[in-house]
């Protein structure tokens, strides 16, 4: 299929300082079916982006390239650092990456655990994780669900409280991957303010193309294994022929 | 998640429940074995271990009939065991014929199964006492505690966890498979039974499938925070001194009731 | 909506304190070695792996078929456990499973658990993973055919293992307790064996990279061919003796002390005489200790509880 | 559970206009929690009905009723007949539930044998079966998908492939359960393309009020266990007052 690589195009304003850049990412499973093409953009300080396009794309497999779970060739750069074997766990520190299914990410039995797991495994001593877990519940709003048990959660807390998990380890990024899937108007509504509220840089998937023009000023868009289009939010979606070509639609 | 059913642990406000869960788990395993210890016939020990897990069971404030109900689920294999009945050399007290085969229930062999039947029972009792008084994450620390190797109490964890989980995605597909079972007019319905075993399978396979590819994704998640084949932990439990008198008072008590049981 | 236990859980009661031991003893050594094999072998992925396929074999214990008249077909997953993880990792992930029936649901009991880990585990892994290693480098119908026998088999080991249990702790006459439970088993084993070999097709068809070659499933040793057929072939010799000529296996038992030791369950404390021990003086001696230690045990929790409140 | 029924010696036939109907239907699940209070409800022959709601409002419950997988209090009548015991295989043949997640629903390795799964059951010769398949995979537009493994297959063609297992058993009422969740823009216009050509009864629970504004001549608002609204989407959808007290929004 023939795409267009729109990035130099659509000019952004990149007067901030980079936290992530991605340079020439390529990427092929081990069954060998290559899944990313080649795949640049930059993303500022305090900038939030929504990633989308239609599934199999490739959005997934790249989030995971973004703290080293997987790693294929080109350049991943966090926070002006290159992501080598050897920075791995001080990217993983800077990289907070959110999946899509709530119950994959919620792994111990008690939300406290869940959400201390990551600063523990920084090294932190105990008074430290104890704080940035009362910071990172505070954040979500869920302080009071401190001792609950993750199973007995329902899905929107779940999300909630995942997102928590990766703030205990103050990222200076946070990448989720499509967080409104499932929830109800409610919850989903929920979500979005706290997304608009929470003061990272931000990379989010998502197929909720309301979503995406109600909270992000920018978009990228992906369709097999590249980025075919990137730019002001109010442009790609007045794209008629974009979106057509990549099987999205306009909200 | 909907299984609420298999979460035995029973929030309240008590004494028992704030007990530490190290002190909880050993004496629960001390009780246990000293039932195992106590000799058959033993009326008046078995009577006072009774009474002491009676008064336990009001210190936790469940309710009498809590762990009376669910202490019922040993008794079908009670069944197993009715042959002593019979079989036990001693006293004929009781006779009768069961079509046609004559049967003599002795007095030893009476003994011996009652006997049988009251110690499993208390020590049923107290383990439905310690699950429905700790949360399950604190038995498996405790557990961890008192030297279970890190590999097995870390596999209950996720087990645990994922109970849940699994125990949902096997019922939404037993229902599918239920919703399809229908019968056409007038014809036999539901297939030969190897069908139906292959069916079975099935489900078996496909729910290891997806067992299997969300172990992926959890590693994945795990690796995301930092995960590096170490798992730490903090320790939320200090054992205070109110811990300490219990687990010398029941110590003592337990060996009061050999005492009792043997003389 | 309940939850139905395969019917093999012994619950605290039923065994006698010797046999509980000895069983724990076993089940520990077989458990430890597994441990430190899968320490060397397996990567750190292999963590959340086991834990979810231990969640994995509850979840499909509740899978079930219609029979006839009201009965269903059930899995154990012992063998299924180890056909698909190798057979140390499928040791683990079913003790995991046991002591969680035993410590969540009461399904079998603490003190006896080392006995249930051994029926339906440990032995159930030996036997099902032995016998499906055998068949390596056969035909897909070969080895579907084998897995069928091996898990049906591993079932019979486990009810026979328990009948034996409960025999030599006295609870139960072995003319009756081994036929009842070998009887019920082989029905229950043939549920097992048809979900097992489904199962395993299933996967074969959809996922055959996690069977081939190099996979776990794969790389557990060859001796587990002689490890699983030695069982296998002791139950079945063992099984038809057993139910033929109960008295003459009494009689063996008797004559080499086996069973008194075994039914000492009223306690090894009793009148002051330890089994195991011959002399009635080291006995004594022995107990006397055990008191001893009983005493000094609470004399050091009362002085910790003591310290601990002066210090809060 | 599933049994094996002998000859079945119910014969149910289609008549009247009302396909189905629903009269003061109350359940609480064995854990205690009332999860519907008094439904009522009827569906003409030919009428497509969504049922929204928040989570938690006791949509998915009342789908599991209308094939008996849950019984409660009150009738349900399905072609005329009440909902028993007895002809509870032969409601089963009539009603087709489509389950929200099509994981669920497909448990065989193979398209094929997913499809015939019914059909095998209702105890149908061979030719029979495989002439039903056809026609059901044919309905979905995946004839070429037959000996395909379910489990490889993407999200969308999941759906799909779900729709045809219960179309192979010629429902008179086809019951869909949130059937456009996780679908990619361009997924989700081909299920709206299927489900409206699709010439069957149907009740479509769903969050999407995109789809029901486009799909859905009426819809019924359910919450906390109770119809709260019944009437024409139009109605509804203008409604602001109602929407938001029952956490929906208009899309
Ligand atoms: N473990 C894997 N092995 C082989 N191929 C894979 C694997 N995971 C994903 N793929 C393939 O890689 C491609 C990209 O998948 P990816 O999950 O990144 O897509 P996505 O954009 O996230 O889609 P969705 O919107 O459905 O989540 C797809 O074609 C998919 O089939
Ligand atoms: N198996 C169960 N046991 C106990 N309560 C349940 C069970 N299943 C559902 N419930 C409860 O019943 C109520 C109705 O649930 P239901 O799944 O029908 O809602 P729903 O409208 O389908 O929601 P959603 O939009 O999230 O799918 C909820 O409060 C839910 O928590
Ligand atoms: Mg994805
Ligand atoms: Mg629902």
């Amino acid at each position: 299929m023939p795409v267009s690589h729109a990035r130099s195009e659509i000019k952004l304003e990149m007067n901030g300082e980079e936290v992530l850049k991605v340079n020439e990412l390529r990427f092929a499973y081990p069954d060998g079916h290559a899944a990313l093409h080649g795949v640049s953009f930059n993303l500022r300080r305090g900038e939030k982006a929504a990633l989308v396009g239609p599934n199999g794309a490739g959005k997934s497999t790249l989030m995971l390239h973004l703290n080293g779970i997987l790693q294929g060739g080109g350049e991943v750069e966090v926070g002006g650092q290159r992501l080598t074997r050897q920075n791995l766990p001080a990217i993983r520190a800077l990289v907070g990456l959110v999946f899509q299914n709530p119950d994959d990410q919620l792994f111990s039995p008690t939300v406290f655990e869940d959400v201390a797991f990551g600063p523990l495994h920084m090294g932190l001593p105990e008074a430290d994780v104890r704080a940035r877990v009362e910071a990172a519940l505070e954040a979500v709003q869920m302080s009071a669900y401190r001792e609950r048990l993750s199973h007995h959660l329902s899905v929107g807390e779940k999300k909630r409280i995942a997102i928590a998990t990766t703030l205990s380890m103050n990222p200076s990024l946070l990448v989720l991957d499509e967080p409104s899937a499932g929830l109800d108007p409610r919850a989903r509504r929920t979500l979005i303010n706290l997304l608009r509220e929470l003061p990272i840089t931000m990379l989010v998937s998502t197929h909720d193309m309301a979503l995406v023009q109600e909270l992000f000023p920018r978009t990228i868009v992906m369709d097999e294994g590249q980025i075919v289009a990137d730019g002001t939010t109010a442009e790609i979606l007045n794209d008629e022929a974009l979106l057509t070509a990549h099987g999205l639609e306009k909200p | 998640m909907h299984f609420d059913a298999f979460d035995r642990y029973h929030a309240q406000e008590s004494f028992v429940h704030r007990l530490d869960p190290r002190v909880k788990t050993a004496l629960t395993i001390a009780f246990i074995l000293s039932n195992a210890l106590l000799p058959d016939g033993a009326w008046l020990a078995y009577g006072l271990a009774w009474l002491s897990l009676l008064t336990a069971n009001y210190a936790s404030r469940l309710g009498l009939g809590y762990t009376f109900k669910r202490s019922l689920i040993a008794l079908p294999f009670a069944l197993i065991a009715v042959t002593i009945l019979f079989s036990m050399p001693g006293r004929p007290i009781f006779s009768f014929h069961l079509f046609f085969w004559p049967l003599t229930i002795t007095d030893a062999g009476l003994l011996r199964f009652v006997s049988i039947l009251i110690r499993s029972w208390l020590s049923v009792q107290a383990a439905i006492l310690l699950v429905a008084t700790t949360r399950f994450p604190d038995l498996v620390h405790a557990l961890e505690h008192l030297k279970v190797p890190a590999i097995l109490t870390t596999i209950i964890a996720f087990l645990y966890r994922y109970l849940f989980v699994l125990m949902d995605e096997v019922f939404r597909l037993l229902r599918a498979r239920e919703s399809r079972s229908a019968a056409g007019a007038g014809r036999r319905s539901g297939g030969g039974v190897f069908w139906r075993a292959k069916v079975a399978g099935n489900l078996a396979g496909q729910l290891f499938l997806r067992s299997y590819e969300r172990s992926d994704r959890i590693y994945n998640a795990m690796v995301a925070r930092g995960y590096a084949g170490r798992l730490c932990t903090l320790n939320p439990h200090e054992l205070k001194s109110s811990d300490y008198f219990v687990a010398a008072f029941a110590l003592l008590l337990i060996g009061i009731l050999q005492a009792i049981g043997r003389f | 909506m309940h939850y139905s236990p395969p019917p093999m859980h012994i619950p605290d009661g039923f065994l006698s304190l010797t046999i509980s031991i000895l069983c724990w003893i076993l089940s520990a050594a077989v458990i430890g070695l597994a441990i430190s094999k899968t320490n060397k072998s397996l990567g750190e992925k292999q963590i959340p792996l086991m834990g979810v396929m231990a969640a994995f074999i509850f979840a499909a214990q509740m899978i079930n078929f219609p029979v006839a008249g009201g009965t269903s077909g059930h899995l154990l997953g012992g063998a299924l456990a180890a056909i698909v993880l190798g057979p140390w990792a499928g040791m683990l992930v079913m003790t995991a499973v046991i002591a969680t029936q035993a410590l969540l649901f009461q399904d079998g009991g603490l003190v006896v658990m080392g006995a249930n880990l051994l029926n339906m585990g440990l032995a159930t892994a030996a036997v099902g993973y032995g016998l499906y290693r055998s068949t390596a480098r056969q035909s897909k119908s070969v080895k579907l055919g084998v897995i069928g026998v091996a898990a049906w088999l591993s079932v019979m080991t486990g009810a026979l293992l328990t009948a034996l249990e409960l025999w030599l702790s006295g609870v139960s006459d072995l003319k009756v307790v081994v036929p009842a439970m070998l009887g019920v088993h082989a029905l229950i084993g043939l549920g097992e064996a048809l979900i097992t070999v489904s199962a395993v097709a299933f996967i074969l068809q959809t996922r055959p990279d996690l069977l081939a070659e190099g996979s776990e499933s794969a790389k557990g040793s060859g001796a587990w061919v002689y490890v699983g057929g030695l069982i296998a072939l002791a139950v079945v010799v063992l099984s038809p003796l057993a139910s033929a000529d109960p008295d003459g296996l009494n009689r063996v038992a008797m004559d080499l002390g086996f069973i008194d030791t075994a039914q000492s369950a009223s306690g090894p404390l009793a009148g002051y005489t330890v089994p195991f021990l011959a002399s009635a003086s080291a006995s004594k001696i022995v107990a006397g200790a055990i008191g001893a230690l009983v005493v000094g045990a609470v004399a050091f929790l009362i002085g910790r509880g003591i310290k601990a409140k002066s210090q809060a």
